[in-house]
């Protein structure tokens, strides 16, 4: 027996029920307390960087899908801004706003898949279920639209595959009306019981400029006291015409990262019931992106895009060498920064905070790993 | 715009609100859909397995060259057809397929398509499918 | 009673126990990418997978019986998978779903992924689809049902 | 084969690039650190076959613009960042990883994704696809790769 | 009359000491077995009810409304193999579930449950001291718990059991004051004041009632004693995997998981006997077990609802609760329930 011999050595994951997927943490861990964690990612490095390379510009939508797979939406919209841009195709105004509801649809599902999941690993069994079921009317949409559930491949270089027709406004604004109730009472299962506020209130404080340091963004950067969001910073889609607000906290703790996520969904709905009401008629694809074209845009010189996916800041950023296929594809995830400062996080706490802190940073390893 | 923290309450309050809340489901019609007996709707875009018209098929291999990783390839086939003088058709392997409808849409034929067929597991990992099976219902595919 | 013939009586309580074990597989909370959040899907209300008793998702591999391996199995994550499968206790069954995992799906090109699952561990059931939709799952499912009675036919 | 310039021009998008060389890029990115950009939200190595060029993508809250500054390596070394920025750990780490960019100064160069003695770099335009490497795991549950598929496979 | 008496009296012939042990010997066995069926309906029940709280349908493939489920499920866990781990400490890992299971059914043999038409009073054990020696069984589980958690030779497996160890210690004590509120309070009315029956026969108003304090603490100490949430600390499923019973496999785990649910099931028999009139109802004609079980099926409801909803607790804020809150109220309630029996006479 050594001098340390108090010090356990604790491996959690890369198969552990509450680390979203294949994360392991090498932590050291004193009784309950966690003294210092190390992340050890990579469980799920699927190399789509380097097989963005050897395919199309239209084919490259599938890997990003494939990125941040719980609202799949989103990422081929932070796809598009760049490789749209690469190639000099734009789509038409109502593809636009079609990308618009999309991208706002994928951000409440990925949101609900996070509620789920954190409320599992607080030990709440129900939640879960009524998350699912709200996320199951998004689905419909998504189904209705482009044919899949969950990886739709649904826009297009120079537009969407299939136009919104008037069944799937019909079941837009059927959800803008049914969800604003059911996300208050799953939120209140949450939010009014004493054990949870308990939990989290005052855990994981994230200070504002740790945050800065490592390059956390999205909900985390925002509940730490920055303002910082892609829609507002560097409008693209039809962010700058619709009327949206971004939610703030000064607190950084476990609580403020779960209201301000909250208070997303709640302007993601207000977005959608803006979007569906101005949806202009028109084309929605740009003719120059169909057909056999598809196969034939080529692009040259360097375009870095960024989006906010519902996890963060997500920029891709395109090289092209005048061919058909991309030269060099970059993509900036947010989960990533977002868990490198878990070693931050993860000083001086318990396993059972750990892993809250864990449930509210929401990674999704498609996007870590690549 | 700054969120608002819940203010303090009476303990054991809001818990029992929401013990009521899960309880009142228990009340509620299950959302369930029973899947083998009752079958959803499926909407006309749902996409699953691909279907190959033989007839209309003329050969072009725009589909071979879409397909974001190679599951596609053409085939040579016996077979009278005068729009496909070279008598290539595609085959299709379904353990690599992820169905992202890509060479749906860039048939200019509209000869390859995608179907509502979706059960397709099988115990063997053989999900190669020659241009004649891929004509056939899923059904007859013997594998 | 000679030997080789099974008997009436052990005949008896290898149907039952294959009953049992067809009506309660219960599956290990194994979720790797994509296809996970669709394997919680069939959890969920919708499709309720629990109507054929695999309601429990065990997250101990040795209180499970079924290894629903979704999603891509990377090179790094392989050992991993075959750790876990030889921590299951006898009898186990493995569903591929998804098809990263039987063939490695849209990654077949590069350099990290494992060419299917089957390389690591056996499968018993392949559902392809990227991702299979729960029913489609369920599917798997059933088929994997007939497969332990003995009266799977594809 | 493209000389290299330092100075300073508008990409496609309509963004600021700066180019510097190797040795004044800490002290460039410094400088603009000091201006207000203190978001650092990309590091990129493009493997351009005959050198090796870095991008980095810079963020400033207060101005609300980024900017790209960009320099170049023919032997696959840079001046570390992370004493800037404690984000660049894991970002360099990735790069050495994939692109095979040796950041000089980096406290701790390891692989992010892959095991230590994966051979080649993979988002390099030479490296070899056909050449199939596995992992195993030993005793000590550690990873390494191998070409030989062995035990378990 | 009793179901005793009238087993002794078929076998009176065979003099008074054979008699005796065949009697409690064949009392015994159906206790066990009519145990073993309600704990099984137990979690069915909890299964339906899950699903149903979750706008599902629960199990419905297996028999009419999958009413074989649970048959199925034991028939898979009895075929399944037993994984010894290798490096395990043997005796008290082979020894722990059965301890868990020995507990929990000696102390359904300890209490009474009214009387049921012709049969009449159905009990196995009527001691003296039958509250110290519940609770002295009730006691032995956790020791199978820790055993569990040290031998399987597995972190999370250790860090759950000190974990159930330190939640053991940190409610039981206001547990036994609240009871001790009771016994105080009995004592004014019967002679027997350890007696579970006669406790729960001398009582004019139910005890919860009177003491809803004391309701409150032993109510929160029986969901942590049968361990589910928000008092899971033991097997926090996102935590620890499984707790203590990680290495379990095969029918080992099935008695754990059976202990668990007979918990549920003999905590809410506890408190209803205890604070709820257990089988005193309107009409004293022989339906005592019948108002038992509507009581306990009631607190059952509650219990899972609680459990379906509420987040774990930390461990530290638990032992807090327990020391800082718990404990406190429970002292209370005893010199209330002091002060009602010495000057009003209730």
């Amino acid at each position: 027996m050594v001098a340390m011999s108090d010090w356990v050595e604790l491996n959690i994951g890369p198969h552990h029920p509450s680390t979203h997927g294949v994360l392991r943490l090498k932590a050291r861990v004193e009784g309950e307390m966690v003294r210092e964690v190390e992340p050890v990612i990579g469980y799920l490095h699927r190399n789509a960087e380097k097989l963005c390379e050897n395919t199309f510009f239209c084919d490259n939508i599938i890997y990003f899908d494939r990125m941040d797979y719980v609202g799949a939406p989103g990422m081929e919209v932070g796809y598009l801004e760049a490789a749209e841009k690469l190639l000099g195709v734009f789509p038409p105004e109502r593809a636009v706003w079609i990308r618009t509801i999309m991208a706002e649809l994928s951000r409440i599902a990925s949101h609900l898949i996070w509620l789920a999941a954190f409320g599992l690993e607080l030990g709440m069994l129900t939640p879960f279920f009524y998350c699912f079921d709200l996320r199951e009317s998004i689905l419909t949409i998504f189904v209705e639209a482009s044919g899949s559930r969950l990886l739709t491949n649904y826009c297009s270089i120079g537009g969407v595959y299939q136009d919104f027709n008037e069944k799937i406004t019909d079941e837009v604004e059927k959800f803008v009306q049914d969800a604003p109730k059911k996300v208050e009472e799953i939120n209140s299962l949450f939010i009014k019981n004493d054990i949870f506020i308990s939990r989290n209130k005052g855990i994981g404080v994230l200070d504002k400029n740790v945050a800065i340091e490592y390059g956390v963004t999205g909900h985390m950067l925002r509940a730490s006291g920055v303002e910082y969001d892609v829609r507002k910073a560097e409008p693209y889609l039809a962010y700058s015409k619709v009327n949206f607000e971004i939610p703030t906290s000064t607190k950084g703790d476990n609580l403020a990262r779960y209201l301000v996520r909250i208070e997303e969904i709640r302007q993601s709905i207000k977005i959608i019931s803006q979007s569906i009401k101005k949806l202009p008629e028109g084309p929605f694809f740009n003719p120059k992106a169909k057909k056999s074209m598809m196969i034939r845009l080529r692009g040259d010189g360097e375009v870095y895009a960024r989006t906010e996916s519902s996890k963060g800041e997500f920029g891709v950023y395109i090289v092209g060498d005048g061919g058909v296929k991309p030269y060099r594809v970059r993509v900036r995830s947010p989960s990533l920064r977002n868990l490198s400062v878990m070693r931050e996080l993860g000083r001086n706490v318990m396993i059972a905070d750990l892993v809250s802190i864990l449930g509210t940073t929401d990674l999704v390893f498609g996007e870590i790993d690549r | 715009m700054e969120v608002k923290e819940p203010g303090r309450k009476i303990p054991l309050v809001g818990s029992l609100e929401g013990i009521m809340t899960v309880f009142k489901h228990s009340l509620m019609k299950p959302v369930t859909v029973q899947y083998p007996e009752e079958k959803e709707y499926t909407p006309d875009r749902f996409r699953f397995r691909i279907f190959l018209k033989l007839d209309d098929c003329v050969g072009c291999t725009l589909c071979e060259q879409v397909c974001p990783n190679k599951s596609i390839k053409m085939e040579t086939v016996k077979r009278e057809n005068p729009r496909n003088k070279r008598m290539i058709y595609p085959d299709v392997n379904f353990g690599t397929c992820t169905v992202c409808r890509n060479c749906e849409e860039i048939c200019p034929t509209d000869a390859i398509y995608l179907t509502h067929v979706f059960e397709t597991s099988r115990t063997k990992n053989s999900f190669l499918y020659s241009p004649e099976e891929l004509s056939k219902p899923e059904d007859e595919v013997v594998k | 009673m000679k030997t080789g013939d099974p008997g009436i009586l052990t005949t008896t309580l290898e149907k039952a126990l294959e009953w049992g074990r067809s009506n309660s597989l219960w599956p290990l909370t194994f979720g790797l990418a994509c296809c996970a959040i669709e394997m919680m899907a069939i959890q969920a209300s919708k499709v309720d997978i629990s109507r054929f008793g695999s309601e429990i998702f065990r997250n101990s591999p040795r209180q499970s019986d079924l290894m629903i391996v979704s999603g891509t199995v990377t090179k790094k994550m392989a050992p991993r998978v075959k750790r876990l499968y030889d921590e299951m206790p006898y009898p186990k069954y493995v569903i591929a779903m998804g098809v990263c995992v039987i063939q490695g799906g849209p990654y077949v090109e590069g350099y990290s992924v494992v060419l299917g699952v089957d390389r690591v561990i056996p499968v018993d059931v392949y559902v392809p689809g990227c991702p299979p939709t729960p029913e489609a799952l369920t599917y798997g499912l059933m088929t994997l049902q007939k497969k332990i009675r003995g009266e799977a036919t594809r | 084969m493209m000389e290299f310039q330092p100075g300073e021009e508008r990409g496609k998008d309509g963004r600021r690039i700066i180019k510097v060389r190797k040795e004044d890029l800490v002290s460039t990115l410094s400088k603009l650190k000091s201006e207000g950009y203190i978001h650092l939200s990309l590091i990129t190595g493009v493997d351009r076959k005959d050198f090796i060029e870095v991008v980095y993508h810079l963020h400033s809250f207060e101005r609300n613009e980024y900017i790209s500054v960009k320099t170049v390596t023919y032997n696959s070394e840079v001046p570390s960042v992370t004493s800037l920025w404690k984000s660049a750990d894991w970002e360099e780490r990735e790069e050495y990883d994939l692109v095979g960019i040796r950041f000089i100064g980096h406290p701790n160069l390891k692989r992010l994704f892959l095991p230590e003695n994966w051979v080649g770099h993979p988002l390099r335009k030479d490296y070899d696809l056909k050449n199939v490497q596995y992992i195993n795991v030993d005793e000590e549950g550690e990873d390494y790769a191998t070409f030989d598929p062995g035990d378990g496979w | 009359m009793s179901l005793l008496s009238r087993t002794y009296s078929i076998f009176s012939i065979l003099g008074y000491y054979a008699s005796t042990f065949i009697t409690y010997l064949i009392d015994s066995i159906i206790l066990l077995l009519v145990a073993a069926v309600a704990i099984i309906l137990t979690i069915y029940f909890f299964r339906k009810y899950m699903a149903r709280v979750q706008l599902r349908i629960g199990p419905n493939r297996v028999g009419k409304y999958g009413t074989l489920q649970l048959i199925a499920d034991a028939l898979k866990l009895m075929g399944k193999e037993s994984i010894l781990p290798r490096l395990r400490d043997d005796l008290p890992y082979k020894v722990a579930p059965i301890l868990v299971f020995t507990g929990l059914m000696i102390a359904f043999s300890l209490l009474p449950y009214g009387s049921f038409f012709w049969i009449g009073d159905v009990f196995i054990s009527n001691s003296g001291v039958g509250i110290i020696l519940l609770f002295a069984v009730l006691a032995i589980m956790p020791i199978g718990e820790l055993l569990a958690g040290i031998s399987s030779h597995n972190k999370y497996s250790l860090t759950g059991a000190l974990r159930s160890v330190a939640k053991d210690i940190s409610f039981e004590v206001p547990m036994m004051i609240s009871v001790l509120a009771i016994v105080v309070m009995a004592s004014a009315r019967t002679p027997e004041s350890l007696n579970i029956a006669s406790v729960v026969s001398s009582e004019i108003l139910p005890y919860g009632i009177l003491q809803p304090l004391g309701l409150f603490v032993f109510y929160i100490g029986m969901i942590a004693r049968a361990s589910y949430s928000p008092f899971d600390m033991g097997e926090s499923e996102s935590e620890l995997v499984s707790g203590y019973s990680t290495e379990y496999s095969g029918m080992r785990f099935g008695l754990f998981y059976v202990g668990m649910f007979g918990t549920i099931l003999l905590g809410s028999f506890i408190v209803s006997l205890f604070y709820l009139g257990g089988y005193n109802g309107p009409y004293q004609w022989n339906l005592g077990l019948i108002y038992l079980l509507i009581k306990a099926v009631v607190v059952i409801v509650i219990s899972f609802t609680v459990w379906l909803t509420m987040p774990r607790i930390r461990i530290d804020k638990f032992v807090n609760l327990g020391w800082k809150y718990l404990f406190p109220i429970s002292v209370i309630n005893l010199i209330l329930a002091g002060f009602l029996t010495l000057y009003l006479g209730w």
